[in-house]
């Protein structure tokens, strides 16, 4: 089976030959691949190198913890990756941003207000979350929209806070 | 000895504490909060008794219930550990009244030291050399800070009065921006230690952060059992801590100790206490605060000293004379801690919450862990994110290096993001190595690895492959998932993961 | 340095070994069974190669594969651990042969040491004290044995001419059941060692085991690291090792430390070595034997003396001088350790087996575990029962019993028996306590407690509400999986024991 | 709900009120109960004591280990209680007594044979777990039948070996 695995833009050809073959750009090894104890950790021996690692997945690719280095991957088998070029270019873009809180914690400020405009880089939400505020930027200029939380709020990761138009 | 001692915190702290009572055969009680009943404090301790919901304010806060479960159940001590309520002088004060032994210094010492300006004034008057910075004139407005920052000179900083451990603390190079970081320190600090006040004082570039470790008695005797460096700092959160310090040598040492111990004593301070210093390229030290407590760093001078730093502080407290005199100890090696917090470090150390569901801890020789977790249990937004100390000793600095890497390696989370890779790159740096090193380093010179080199490009083929199988058996068993194989139950967790995958 | 070191062992000791190769900064090779594709050392190890099927004969005991793959992967030398190939001289030759550095002693020295009669001829000759026993006459048949025995005079032991750590041993206290013993033994040792060769030795009563760890370099520089007392022991298994021995004083630690350098300088012995006596009560020390390797306990000599004993292999072995002269050496604290077994101490110490669910660590001051499992990792009937080893350092022998006790109390294996149960019983014995135990305690003075006592009534009381509880939701939940109540996740964990209750 | 559990001929009256109370022989406790993350091991704050124990289903009875020690414990409700003692005495009482393998291992000598007349104590078989020779003896007199092993065969733990009627 073939793919074609990307990390930050750099392409390999992976083609799982069988259980205990893969190659990589061409390139054969002998790999013994099994999960410890059932967790996202796997142990892999390639060519004898003893390799560990911790993959599980993330927002829209795999994430690879290796050595202390984090990978986010993404694997796509050759006909996703055909059908994906011939579409062009990512689904996600869109006109509008949602800010997320990235982390669990109580909405501490919002400086900014619904229908006001803003400057990249201009804080939307002060966030607490274990002792320590955190400043929610705006990725870009744009226009406060759907603004969903109140200051003294608590909130979920990744809940929705605002909107940037 | 003691009957009962109740252990007034949560987390690897209680735990330590609860060793020590248990290897005194002293009893112990635990308090927790809502969130914390499955917390490891709770499973170790003898009795334990349940304080409020999730946040610190309705809980470990709580001093009134606290020492109405102490007085309940008969404890006839109360250990606070660091944090909450442990430089609190209306605790400790609470306790003595309550008849309950405060484990610690008396609520004087915690006062005149707990108020950075009081404390500056009282060392040094008893002249040991302060940094710069506004007076003792308690409480100032904006317009005053304002107007005296100039006269002190940038960079500076602002300091919450009451604060510690970089809360409510910020960075100022020009008069411009003051006025916005003032806001947001009072704020932090007002949310921190519900006391806005804040104040002034001289940056020192260069500086290294140097703490003395001192223990004294209620019998006049007190002694210093010598430096750690904790100039690895983010955010002026310290992150990295060693013993002894490789900027330091025996003349500096002894009078940085001699000054330390003076300091102690300018408020007859008595328990365990950390007198911090701010140390120049030219070895000139300046008096920073006293932590009248005791520290999370403690480990590294216990691993150096062979001094039980916990065990003495409760023997202190039942009125025993110091088991040391000054010329018993002797420093044995090298110490090194690395604080793993639950942060992401190639996420701006954004905190990360979860489940722990995996953990394999480092093990073997001259390596310690302090935890308060363990596999099952959940990190929560509630407390600060430390959830582990890794401590090693070596003969040497080099050897204690590269033993740190070899737990770092070793170490494994998985269920919340740590920030081991921050330290597995501190340890390879070529300056920490050579152990030139200050406080700004990590905010100044410091960047985790880019992808690209030669290592790294090997690595992520390695990473490529990795990723591939295992989506690869994802998708695989997700297929016999749907042919209804259910006998292997192994597909119970590939399905999970597919899920996962396309949540 | 060596370019790369392989490691010819399994489980807690070739991590042991990884982790100094990794601290040294040489790339490592682990070497598998079947059975331990997943285990600990394959894990940590930079390369791992497969030996062949679970049984040793197959894998762990195939010296001519081990050294094809040290070829092929470029691996220069070779460290064997202790047990399997470790005391081979065969194995030892076979390396230098292929030009790879065995990290041990020369062939000729693991020769005389390893057949006892050749050692005690040896060691007699440099004027070192021995038990009474049978002489060197090589391999005796049964009826020289009996005929034999009664000149040594009963009790005696019958002992494997190859073996090592009980295998193949017998006690004898009467001719007539001598015959029996001498089959059983005889089939021990050829199934231990494939050599059914025995020798008869006069059993010293009232005797304690205490063994001298000595270091040797290439340059003829010997040095002692003092004493290990092995005494707790069970059908000649060791149990509990510290360091110092309570039963030492200064005196007798040089007169013997003396000696076993003169018995290690009289095989011209190079590396690390243990030299193994009896002590009767009246501090006559015998001559036992040599181990010609790295020994199981070696960690308590590390923790009082700070030597990293496997790291002075290595560079030993590169033919480096020692790192220490004699008097370098300090022992600092008193050091103990517990071997964790996977065996049921309510049930005549009956091996255990299989898979680890849950466990726990013991961590915090002054405690150190060697070990190679973790949760997840299936324990096998293949290979010796030991899972961990749990070491703890404290500045005096009652601290250190009392942070053991500390530390077998957080230790929590959860998936196999383990005789955890007994280290504890054992450190609340006023016997232990007082150092007044020797080889024979365990077998003949030693008892698990029985119900009955006031503290055990009320800790039966608890246990049947814990069971009752268990039992209670177990049924509870069992009837709502009845209705079909998928939603609740948590059913799938109540069901399991259900199920697990009435299989 | 009542139950009787037994714990070495010792019998307590267990009475599970509701969720957070418990009586033994009718002193009432206040308990707070909960299984430590997802494990048969069991945290139990009993008037304020912590106590942790690893509980898990045995042959026929709970095993409870605590505090090092590990009690065998018996639960039945009242009713299951009064129906066995009318039926009186247990179930499992048979004439033939069966040798289970107490842990995996090879068979590696049967110093007795089918048919053989046998005493209390005699050694049946021997067998090696983990490099240690494991003498199995008959627990009482009888007459060696159903011999199901051969010396150098591998058996699982628990497998019946031979009956001894």
């Amino acid at each position: 089976m073939k793919y074609i695995t990307t990390i930050n833009e750099k392409e390999f050809a992976v083609d799982i030959m069988d259980d205990h073959h893969v190659s990589v750009n061409d390139k054969v090894f002998e790999v013994d691949f099994e999960s410890v104890s059932g967790q996202p950790v796997y142990s892999m021996l390639i060519d004898g190198q003893s390799y560990e690692a911790y993959v599980y997945a993330g927002e829209d690719e795999w994430q690879v913890l290796l050595l202390g280095q984090q990978y986010p991957v993404r694997v796509e088998d050759e006909r996703e990756k055909r059908l994906k070029s011939s579409i062009g270019g990512k689904v996600q873009e869109s006109g509008e941003f949602q800010l997320k809180a990235p982390m669990p914690g109580l909405v501490v400020a919002i400086p900014v207000s619904e229908g006001q405009q803003i400057e990249k880089g201009q804080v939307l939400i002060l966030l607490e979350s274990m002792k320590m505020q955190n400043e929610l930027k705006s990725p870009r200029a744009g226009k406060v929209e759907r603004l969903k939380v109140k200051a003294g709020e608590s909130v979920e990761q990744r809940q929705v806070l605002l909107s940037i138009l | 000895m003691f009957n009962k001692i109740l252990v007034a915190n949560r987390g690897e702290i209680a735990v330590r504490i609860l060793r020590a009572c248990r290897e005194l055969g002293i009893p112990s009680v635990a308090v927790y909060s809502e969130a914390d009943r499955s917390a490891l404090h709770v499973r170790y301790a003898d009795e334990a008794y349940l304080l409020g919901p999730a946040p610190s304010r309705e809980s470990y806060l709580r001093a009134d219930k606290i020492i109405e479960i102490a007085r309940k159940c008969g404890a006839d001590a109360i250990h606070p550990g660091y944090g909450f309520l442990a430089e609190r002088e209306a605790f400790a004060a609470a306790c003595l009244e309550a008849g309950i032994t405060f484990i610690g210094p008396k609520p004087s010492a915690i006062a005149s030291m707990g108020d950075k300006m009081t404390a500056r004034n009282t060392v040094m008057a008893a002249g040991v050399p302060v940094v710069p910075g506004t007076e003792g004139t308690g409480a100032m407005r904006d317009e005053e800070l304002l107007a005296e920052a100039p006269k002190i000179g940038f960079p500076l900083l602002i300091k919450a009065t009451a604060g510690g451990g970089g809360k409510g603390m910020r960075e100022v190079t020009s008069l411009a921006e003051m006025p916005a970081l003032l806001a947001s320190a009072r704020r932090e600090a007002e949310s921190s230690f519900g006391d806005g006040n804040v104040y002034l004082e001289k940056l020192v570039e260069g500086a290294r952060h140097i703490e003395i470790q001192i223990l004294a008695d209620q019998h006049g005797n007190a002694i210093h059992l010598g430096e750690r460096d904790c100039s690895i700092q983010r955010r002026h959160q310290k992150l990295i801590e060693e013993a002894p310090s490789p900027f330091m040598d025996r003349e500096l040492r002894q009078r940085m100790g001699t000054v330390a111990v003076r300091a102690a004593q300018s408020v007859d301070y008595v328990n365990a206490g950390t007198i911090e210093f701010l140390v120049d390229k030219d070895k000139n030290f300046y008096f920073l605060e006293m932590n009248t407590r005791l520290q999370v760093e403690h480990p590294v001078t216990e691993v150096v000293t062979g001094v039980d730093i916990v065990a003495e502080q409760i023997r202190i407290a039942r009125g025993r004379q110091l088991s040391y005199k000054q010329e018993d100890l002797v420093i044995r090696g090298h110490a090194i801690e690395c604080r793993v917090n639950a942060e992401d470090p190639y996420n701006g150390f954004t905190p990360s919450t979860g489940r722990i569901t995996h953990s394999l801890l480092p093990t073997g020789p001259g390596v310690r862990v302090d935890t308060g977790v363990y596999p099952g249990f959940e990190i929560t937004p509630y407390y600060d994110p430390l959830i582990a100390k890794l401590i090693v000793w070596g003969e040497t600095r080099g050897q204690a290096i590269l033993r740190m890497r070899r737990a770092l390696e070793e170490y494994r989370i998985v269920g919340v993001r740590t920030n081991i890779p921050f330290h597995q790159t501190m340890m390879d740096s070529h300056r920490f190595m050579g152990g030139q090193y200050d406080t700004r380093f990590v905010e100044e010179r410091f960047a985790m690895p880019e992808p690209g080199d030669e290592r790294e490009t090997h690595h992520s083929e390695i990473a490529a492959v990795f990723a591939t199988l295992v989506a690869h058996h994802a998708t695989e068993r997700a297929a016999q998932f749907v042919m209804r194989n259910e006998r292997d139950t192994s597909n119970w967790k590939w399905v999970g993961r597919w899920e996962r995958l396309h949540r």
